[in-house]
C-alpha cells in the first residue's frame, strides 16, 4: 500500500533460547501468578495458594538449574547474547534459588504470628484503621509475588552479558526488596524509615552504575560485556572515559553488596526490615551482586585488571576493617550481623580481587558456605521473642544458653562460621578465598583478611559468652518454635556443619562450575 | 534560523536537503518550504484557531440552547454571531483580581502553560494534500514528523501542568483539589488514549500524520459480482474499538462534561480556574476548546480519514481530493465531532470521581490492551500469510463465550448481593398524624413540563 | 560547496541551541537545587527535561525527544508534583544544616567531581561523530529503535514488564487500603444521620462586615463561635491566621465583629428612637 | 560537538549529585536522583549519534522507562512514611541510628 508499512521481513524474529532461561522465566512465571492470585482469589485461600505457586517456581527453577548444569557443559549466550549461561552462572544461580527457598519458610513463617509482614502496609502505623485490620486477621500476601519478582532479578542479574540486562535486572531485583523492607509488622516505623532509605541510596547508586555505563558505551560503542572488553585491548585514545566508566560502574555494584564506603544502608536497612526480608537481602542479593561483580570484573575487565585493582584493593582492605571494627560496638543483634555482613563483603572481595579460577571457585564456595549461616541465623533470631516480636537487643540474649540451650547453642555453631573456625563452613571458605589471593598475589590482602577475622571473632565470641556465661533475665524473650523456621535453621546448621567438616564435594562442585569461567 | 533548521532536521531524523526535491507524498513532503511560507501557515493556523474557538463557542451556546427549546443568543450580529466575540472582549477588559496569598510567579505562568501547547499541536494536523501557493508545491499542513502524533500527546501532557499549576499557585482547597483532580484524570485517560492510538500505528506503519491519512486512502480491492469494490479504508470501520476508546479518553482528556470533574461547580466552586479572572481566565477558556478543535481534528486525521473525502464522493467525483477541496471535507469532519461534543455536553449529566477512574483504568485500558493484542496478533498471522478465517472464527467463538460467561456471571453474582428478601415496610399515609404523599408522585418530578433550567449550563455559557 | 556551506550552518545552528539551552538547564538544575519551595524545585527540573528533550531532537533522537516529554515531563514530574501536594501545599524546606559544613563539603566534592569529569573527557580523544543517517536510513528512527528492542535487547525489554508489574503491585500495596467493615449503603448514612444529634446540615461559614471566606467561624445566637461553620480542612489549613483578619485569630475576629456588629445596631436603634422622639 | 553534551551531562549529573547530599525533602533528593538520570541519558543520547548506533537511544528509552516505575515505587514509600509522620525531611527519619 503504502511506502510507510512495515514489512515483516524487516525486523527478524528474535530467538530466545526458552530452555536454558527456563529457570528465570519459572520464577518470574510464579510471580506473575501470585499477583494474579491477588487478583482474583478469595482472601482466605490466598496465603495458600501464593506459598504453594512461590515454593513450586523456586524449586522447578532449582530442579531445572540442577538439569542444565548436568546435561552437558553449559557455555552459552541465551536471549539474543543478553544472558549468559554457563557454570559459575548456574551455580550461583543454583545457590540462590536454594537460599532464596529458606528465606521464604521464613517469610511464609504463621506460628509466631499472624505474619512476619504488616496487617496493612497502607494504614498509618498506631491507628485505629491499623488495629482493626489486625483484628479483621488479614494479611498483606502481595509479598511472595514481591519476593519472586526479587528472586527473578536477582537470577538475572549475575547472568546478565551486557549493562543493560545488568541495570534492568537490578532494579528489578531493588523496586521489590525496597517494598519488603518496609512491610513489617512490628515497629512499623523503623520498617517505613528502613524502606525510604534503602529506596533513597538505591536509586542514587543506580544513577552511578547508570552514568558509568553511559560513559563505557560512549569508550567502546557497545554496552556488551565481551565488546568493552575487546575494546578495551584494541582501542586507544579513550582511556579517560574508560576509567571513569568502570569507577562509577563500581560504585554502582560495590553498593548493592554493601562494601565501604557504600555500606551506610547496610545496618539501617537490615535492623528496620522484617526479619525474613534482611535475611534474603543477606543471602540473595549478596550472592547475587558478588555474582554480578564477577562476570564484570572477570568478563568486562579483566585485560584492564592492573588499572582496577588498587581501587579493589582500598575497599576490600577498608570493608574488612571497617565492618569487624564498628560491629563490636553494636547492641542490636540485627545491626551486628549487618557489620559482620559488611565484612564478609570484604572477604569475598578478595576473591574477586585474585582473578584467577582458584578466586572464583573459592568466591562460589564461599558464598554459598556464607549465605546458607547467615540465613540460618537470622532463622534464629525470629524465634527469639517477647511481648514485643523479635528481641533485637543484645542484652535481652543474656543467658539464652541457659534456658534454650540447642537454639543458643546453634546461633553459637552460626557465629562460629562467620569468624571462620576450623570445622565450620566459614573457615573452608575462607581459606579457599585467601588461598587464591596469595596465589593472585595479594598477599597484603589476606594478612589484613586474617587480622580483621581476628578482630571479628572477638564480638562473635562476645556474643556466644554472653549467651552462656551470664545470668538470664527474669522477664527474658521466650523462644518459639515453628515448624518452618526451625526447618530454616536446621538446613542452615547442617550444611555449616557439613561443608565445614567435609567441603570436598563442594569445592568440587565450584572448581568445577568455575572451569570454564564465565561466557562472553 | 539556521537553529530552527538544524531543530526540524533533528526531529525528522533526516537530513532532507537532499530528500527535498521529489517525493509527492509522506515525509520527504515537509522541510522544504521558503521561510515566509512556514511563517504564513503558521499565522494561518493561529487565526483558524481563534475563528474555530469563537465560532465552537457560538455554536455550543445555539445547539445547547435549541436542545433545551430556548432561543440561545441572538442579538450580537446576525444570529448572535458576535456573541462570542464581544464576550471575549468584555472579559478581557475585566479587572484582573489577583487574590493575596496565591504565588505570584506560578500563578501568571499557569494560563499561559495551558494555552500555549494547545497551539502548538495543531502544526502537525493535516488540512489537505499538496496545493500550489505561490508557485510552491507545499503540503497543507504546517510540519509533519516521522512522531507526529506522539507532540500531540506530549503537547496534551505540557498542557496539564497549566492547570495543576494554577490548582496550586491559588492556595485555595477548591483549586487544589481542582488541579489535582486534573492531573489524576489526564494521566490516566492519556494512557489509554496512547494505547487507542496504537493500533491505527500497527495498520499505518508509521507515527506521521500525514501517512497515517495517505494509509487510509484505499482500501484492499476485493471482486464481487464482476465489479471491483474496495474495502472500507478508514482506520473508524477496520479499527472500531481503538475508535470508541479513543472518543471516550477524548472526553476525559478534554475534561468537558461528564468528565469536567476538574471544574465541578457543585462541589469545586470551579476548580483550578476559580481564582482566576479577566485575560488569565480567557486563556484557561482559549485552551479548553483549542484542545476540544484539536482532538476533534486528531480524531478525523487518525479514525475517519483525515482530508481525504467520504466513499460516496470519491466515486462520482475524482477530482474530490485534489487542490484545496481536501479543507472542505477537514472541516466537515472536524466540526461533526465539536457537534458531538456540545450534543454529550447538552444530554449527559457528570460523571461521579471513582466512575470517571473505573472506567479509565478498570475497562478503557484493559480493553485497550485486549484489542491491541489482538490486532497484532491477527497483523502477525496476515504477513506470515495464514488463513485468516479459522482464526476469525474461533476468536469469534471466544467472544461469544466470554459474553455468555459474562452474562450468567453477572446474574448469579447480582442474585447473590440482591437484598435479603425483607419486604419494604408499607408507607403509612398517616405517620405521626399528619398526611404524607409518597415521594414517587410525578407531580414530584415534574413530569410533563419541559425544564430548560440548567443551572450549570447558565453559569458557563 | 553548497554541501560544506549547509554544514557549517548546521554547526553553528546546533552551538546556538545548545549554548542557550546549556546555559538554561544548568541554571535550572542549580536552581532546583538551592530553591526552599519543592514546587519550584520540580518546575525548574521539568525545565531541565524539555531542554534534554531539545538536545535530544538535536542528536537526530525524535522518538526520544517526544517521550522524554511525554514520560518524563508528562508524567513522572507531573506525579512528583501530584505528591507534593498532597503531602503539603506549601511544602517548603528548612535550610539548617544537621551536619556542620555538609553542604559545603556535598559542594566541594561536586566541584571536585565534575573538574575531575571534565579534566578526563579533555584529555579523552573522542571519535568523529558519525551521525545517525546509516542507522536511520532503513526505515526511519522509530523503525531503527524496533528493530533493536525486538531484538537485541528483547530480553531486557521483556523483563521490563516485570519491573511494571512490581510497580504497580508495589503502589497497591502501600496505597490501597482494604475495606474492612462493608460501605454503609445510602440508607444506612441517612438511618444513622436521624438518629444522630444533628439531622441538619452544618452550620455555614460566617459572612461579616469585614470578613466574608470560607475560614471565617459563624457566631452562635449567644455570640459564641461556632466551630462547626469551618471545614477541619480549612480549619487545619489556616494555621491560626488569616490575612484578612489583620493579625487577629479568627475567633477573636468573629467576636470582634459581634460586638461591632451589636454596637452599631443599638446606636441604630438609639437613633431611631431618637427619631421617632422627634416625630412624636 | 559530543564533548560539548559530554560536559554538560558531567555538570547537570554532578549538580544532582550535590542535591541528594545537601537536601533534606525526601522528594527533592528523589529529583535530583532523577536529574541525574536524565544527564545519563543526554550521555546516551549523543554518544549514540557520535558512534552512529541507536544502542544510545534504546537504552535511554530503558532508563526512562525503569525510572518511570522507580518513581511510583519510590514515592509510594515516601507517602507512606509520610502518612505516619506528617513530615517528608529526612531529617525526621531518624529512629535508625548508630
Amino acid at each position: 500500500m503504502t511506502p510507510g508499512i512495515i514489512a515483516a521481513a524487516d525486523i527478524p524474529a528474535p530467538h530466545l533460547e526458552y530452555g536454558r532461561l527456563a529457570p528465570i522465566l519459572i520464577v518470574l512465571g510464579a510471580a506473575s501468578v501470585g499477583v494474579l492470585i491477588e487478583a482474583f482469589a478469595p482472601r482466605e485461600y490466598r496465603y495458600w495458594a501464593q506459598v504453594q505457586v512461590a515454593l513450586l517456581g523456586l524449586v522447578g527453577a532449582f530442579a531445572w538449574t540442577i538439569a542444565l548444569s548436568m546435561s552437558g557443559t553449559p557455555h552459552h549466550v541465551a536471549a539474543m547474547g543478553a544472558i549468559g549461561i554457563d557454570g559459575p552462572t548456574l551455580f550461583i544461580q543454583g545457590t540462590i534459588l536454594v537460599l532464596a527457598l529458606l528465606s521464604l519458610l521464613l517469610v511464609a513463617e504463621r506460628r509466631h504470628e499472624a505474619s512476619p509482614f504488616t496487617a496493612q502496609a497502607s494504614s498509618v502505623p498506631g491507628s485505629a484503621e491499623e488495629r482493626e485490620s489486625l483484628v479483621a486477621g488479614i494479611t498483606q500476601t502481595e509479598v511472595f509475588p514481591l519476593l519472586l519478582f526479587a528472586v527473578g532479578g536477582m537470577l538475572i542479574f549475575p547472568a546478565a552479558n551486557d549493562l543493560l540486562t545488568m541495570f534492568v535486572a537490578l532494579e528489578v531485583l531493588s523496586l521489590p526488596l525496597y517494598l519488603l523492607c518496609g512491610l513489617a509488622r512490628r515497629r512499623r516505623l523503623l520498617s517505613q524509615e528502613a524502606a525510604v532509605k534503602y529506596f533513597l541510596l538505591g536509586a542514587f547508586s543506580s544513577a552511578f552504575f547508570l552514568y558509568g555505563t553511559a560513559l563505557l558505551y560512549g569508550y567502546a560503542g557497545s554496552v556488551r560485556l565481551s565488546d568493552i572488553s575487546a575494546a578495551i585491548s584494541k582501542q586507544a585514545g579513550g582511556e579517560p572515559l574508560l576509567l571513569a566508566g568502570v569507577a562509577l560502574l563500581s560504585v554502582g555494584l560495590l553498593f548493592k553488596m554493601g562494601a565501604v564506603p557504600f555500606h551506610v544502608w547496610k545496618p539501617d536497612v537490615y535492623q528496620g526490615a522484617p526479619t525474613a526480608i534482611t535475611a534474603l537481602m543477606a543471602s540473595c542479593t549478596l550472592v547475587s551482586a558478588v555474582g554480578g561483580i564477577l562476570r564484570v570484573f572477570y568478563v568486562g575487565f579483566e585485560t584492564l585488571r592492573w588499572d582496577w585493582r588498587p581501587m579493589m584493593w582500598a575497599v576490600a582492605i577498608l570493608t574488612m576493617l571497617v565492618g569487624a571494627i564498628v560491629a563490636i560496638t553494636q547492641t542490636d543483634v540485627k545491626r551486628m550481623l549487618a557489620y559482620s555482613s559488611v565484612a564478609h563483603g570484604g572477604f569475598l572481595l578478595t576473591g574477586v580481587i585474585a582473578t584467577n579460577k582458584a578466586g572464583l571457585s573459592g568466591t562460589l564456595f564461599y558464598l554459598a558456605a556464607y549465605g546458607f549461616t547467615t540465613v540460618g541465623a537470622f532463622a534464629v533470631i525470629t524465634m527469639v521473642r517477647d511481648a514485643g516480636g523479635e528481641a533485637g537487643h543484645l542484652s535481652r540474649w543474656a543467658g539464652l544458653g541457659k534456658r534454650e540451650p540447642l537454639l543458643a547453642g546453634t546461633f553459637a555453631l552460626f557465629l562460629l562460621a562467620f569468624a571462620g573456625i576450623p570445622l565450620t563452613s566459614g573457615f573452608t571458605g575462607k581459606f579457599a578465598v585467601f588461598q587464591a589471593a596469595v596465589a593472585g598475589g595479594a598477599t597484603p590482602l589476606v594478612i589484613v583478611g586474617v587480622l580483621s577475622s581476628a578482630i571479628a571473632a572477638f564480638f562473635y565470641v562476645r556474643v556466644i559468652v554472653l549467651m552462656f556465661f551470664s545470668d538470664p533475665a527474669a522477664d527474658g524473650p521466650a523462644v518459639v518454635f515453628s515448624p518452618t523456621s526451625t526447618a530454616a535453621v536446621a538446613v542452615g546448621a547442617l550444611v555449616t556443619v557439613v561443608l565445614g567438616v567435609i567441603p570436598g564435594p563442594a569445592l568440587h562442585l565450584a572448581q568445577s562450575a568455575a572451569n570454564q569461567l564465565f561466557v562472553r | 534560523m539556521s537553529a530552527t533548521h538544524v531543530l526540524a532536521n533533528g526531529l525528522l531524523a533526516a537530513s532532507h536537503t537532499d530528500t527535498c526535491a521529489g517525493k509527492p507524498y509522506g515525509l520527504g513532503a515537509f522541510g522544504c518550504d521558503p521561510w515566509w511560507l512556514v511563517i504564513g501557515k503558521a499565522l494561518v493556523i493561529f487565526v483558524f484557531l481563534l475563528l474555530t474557538v469563537l465560532m465552537a463557542v457560538w455554536a455550543e451556546r445555539r445547539i445547547i440552547a435549541r436542545m433545551q427549546l430556548r432561543p440561545g443568543p441572538n442579538r450580537a450580529g446576525p444570529f448572535g454571531l458576535l456573541q462570542s466575540l464581544f464576550d471575549g472582549m468584555k472579559g478581557a477588559l475585566k479587572e484582573d483580581v489577583v487574590p493575596r496569598g496565591v504565588d505570584k510567579i506560578v500563578f501568571f505562568l499557569a494560563p499561559v502553560l495551558a494555552a500555549a501547547p494547545a497551539l502548538v499541536s495543531f502544526s502537525i494536523i493535516p488540512f489537505g494534500g499538496i496545493v500550489s501557493i505561490g508557485g510552491h508545491k507545499t503540503p497543507l499542513q504546517l510540519t509533519d514528523l516521522p512522531v507526529a502524533v506522539l507532540l500531540v500527546l506530549a503537547m496534551s501532557s505540557m498542557g496539564v501542568y497549566g492547570f495543576v499549576l494554577a490548582g496550586w499557585s491559588s492556595m485555595s482547597p477548591y483549586s487544589l483539589l481542582g488541579g489535582m483532580r486534573s492531573s489524576a484524570q489526564v494521566i490516566s485517560y492519556e494512557i489509554a488514549m496512547g494505547l487507542s492510538f496504537v493500533a491505527v500505528f500497527l495498520f499505518a506503519g508509521s507515527l506521521s500524520t500525514s501517512e497515517i491519512v495517505n494509509a487510509q486512502a484505499h482500501g484492499s480491492a476485493f471482486h464481487f459480482l464482476g465489479m471491483t469494490l474496495h474495502t472500507p479504508s478508514w482506520y473508524v470501520v477496520l479499527l472500531l474499538p481503538s475508535f470508541v476508546i479513543y472518543v471516550f479518553t477524548m472526553m476525559g482528556e478534554s475534561g468537558r462534561i461528564p468528565f469536567d470533574l476538574p471544574e465541578g461547580e457543585g462541589e469545586l466552586v470551579a476548580g483550578y480556574h476559580t481564582e482566576y479572572s479577566s485575560l488569565k481566565f480567557l486563556m484557561f477558556y482559549l485552551a479548553e476548546y483549542i484542545n476540544m478543535a484539536t482532538l476533534s481534528a486528531l480524531c478525523t486525521t487518525l479514525f475517519l480519514g483525515g482530508y481525504r473525502a467520504p466513499w460516496p464522493i470519491t466515486g462520482v467525483w475524482s477530482g474530490a481530493n485534489s487542490g484545496w477541496w481536501p479543507v472542505l471535507w477537514f472541516l466537515i469532519k472536524m466540526w461533526m465531532f465539536i457537534f458531538f461534543f456540545v450534543w454529550v455536553r447538552a444530554s449527559l449529566p457528570r460523571v461521579r470521581y471513582d466512575q470517571l477512574m473505573k472506567l479509565g483504568w478498570k475497562v478503557l485500558i484493559p480493553a485497550s490492551l485486549g484489542w491491541i493484542l489482538f490486532v497484532s496478533t491477527v497483523r502477525a498471522l496476515r504477513n506470515e500469510k495464514h488463513d485468516m478465517r479459522p482464526v476469525m472464527l474461533v476468536v469469534a467463538a471466544l467472544i461469544v463465550i466470554l459474553l455468555l460467561v459474562s452474562v450468567i456471571w453477572e446474574r448469579v453474582s447480582g442474585k447473590a448481593e440482591a437484598p435479603d428478601g425483607t419486604p419494604e415496610p408499607e408507607p403509612d399515609p398517616m405517620a405521626g398524624g399528619f398526611p404524607v404523599p409518597p415521594l414517587d408522585a410525578p407531580h414530584y418530578h415534574g413530569a410533563g413540563t419541559a425544564r430548560a433550567n440548567n443551572s450549570a449550563e447558565a453559569t458557563r455559557a | 560547496m553548497s554541501g560544506v556551506v549547509a554544514a557549517g550552518a548546521h554547526q553553528t545552528g546546533e552551538s546556538v541551541i545548545f549554548w542557550v539551552l546549556a546555559v538554561a538547564s544548568v541554571a535550572a538544575a542549580l536552581g532546583m537545587i538551592l530553591v526552599r519551595k519543592v514546587v519550584y524545585s520540580a518546575l525548574l527540573l521539568a525545565v531541565v527535561m524539555l531542554s534534554l528533550a531539545v538536545f535530544y531532537a538535536v542528536n537526530e533522537a525524535p522518538f526520544l525527544a517526544f517521550v522524554q516529554v511525554i514520560v518524563y515531563t508528562g508524567a513522572v514530574l507531573m506525579l512528583f508534583l501530584f505528591v507534593v501536594m498532597v503531602v503539603g501545599v506549601s511544602s517548603t524546606e528548612s535550610m539548617v544544616e544537621t551536619i556542620r559544613g555538609q553542604r559545603v563539603a556535598a559542594a566541594v566534592a561536586g566541584i571536585a567531581f565534575v573538574a575531575l569529569l571534565i579534566l578526563g573527557f579533555g584529555h579523552a580523544t573522542l571519535p568523529a561523530t558519525t551521525g545517525l543517517k546509516d542507522a536511520n536510513a532503513a526505515g526511519g528512527n522509530v523503525l531503527g529503535l524496533a528493530r533493536l528492542i525486538f531484538t537485541k535487547y528483547v530480553f531486557a525489554f521483556e523483563v521490563t514488564s516485570a519491573l511494571l508489574i512490581t510497580a504497580a503491585l508495589g503502589a497497591m500495596v502501600l496505597a490501597h487500603r482494604e475495606r474492612i467493615t462493608p460501605k454503609p449503603t445510602q440508607r444506612q448514612l441517612s438511618e444513622a444521620r436521624i438518629r444522630s444529634d444533628r439531622v441538619s446540615p452544618l452550620p455555614p461559614p460566617g459572612t461579616y462586615a469585614r470578613h466574608n471566606a470560607v475560614d471565617m467561624p459563624a457566631l452562635l445566637p449567644d455570640g459564641t463561635v461556632s466551630e462547626l461553620s469551618v471545614s477541619p480542612v480549612i480549619a487545619r489549613r489556616r494555621g491560626g491566621t488569616h490575612e484578612d483578619l489583620h493579625g487577629e485569630l479568627p475567633e477573636v475576629a468573629a467576636k470582634h465583629e459581634a460586638t461591632t456588629l451589636r454596637a452599631v445596631v443599638e446606636r441604630q436603634v438609639e437613633v431611631d428612637s431618637k427619631v421617632e422622639e422627634k416625630e412624636k | 560537538m559530543t564533548g560539548h553534551y559530554l560536559v554538560l551531562s558531567a555538570i547537570l549529573f554532578t549538580i544532582g549529585g550535590v542535591g541528594v547530599l545537601i537536601r533534606r525533602n525526601a522528594i527533592v533528593i528523589f529529583m535530583c536522583v532523577e536529574l541525574m538520570l536524565n544527564a545519563t541519558n543526554l550521555a546516551f543520547v549523543s554518544f549514540s549519534r557520535m558512534h552512529g548506533t541507536l544502542d544510545g537511544q534504546i537504552i535511554a528509552f530503558f532508563v526512562m522507562v525503569v525510572a518511570a516505575a522507580e518513581v511510583v515505587v519510590g514515592l509510594a514509600i515516601i507517602m507512606a512514611i509520610f502518612r505516619s509522620r506528617k513530615s517528608s525531611s529526612v531529617d525526621d527519619a531518624n529512629l535508625l541510628k548508630y
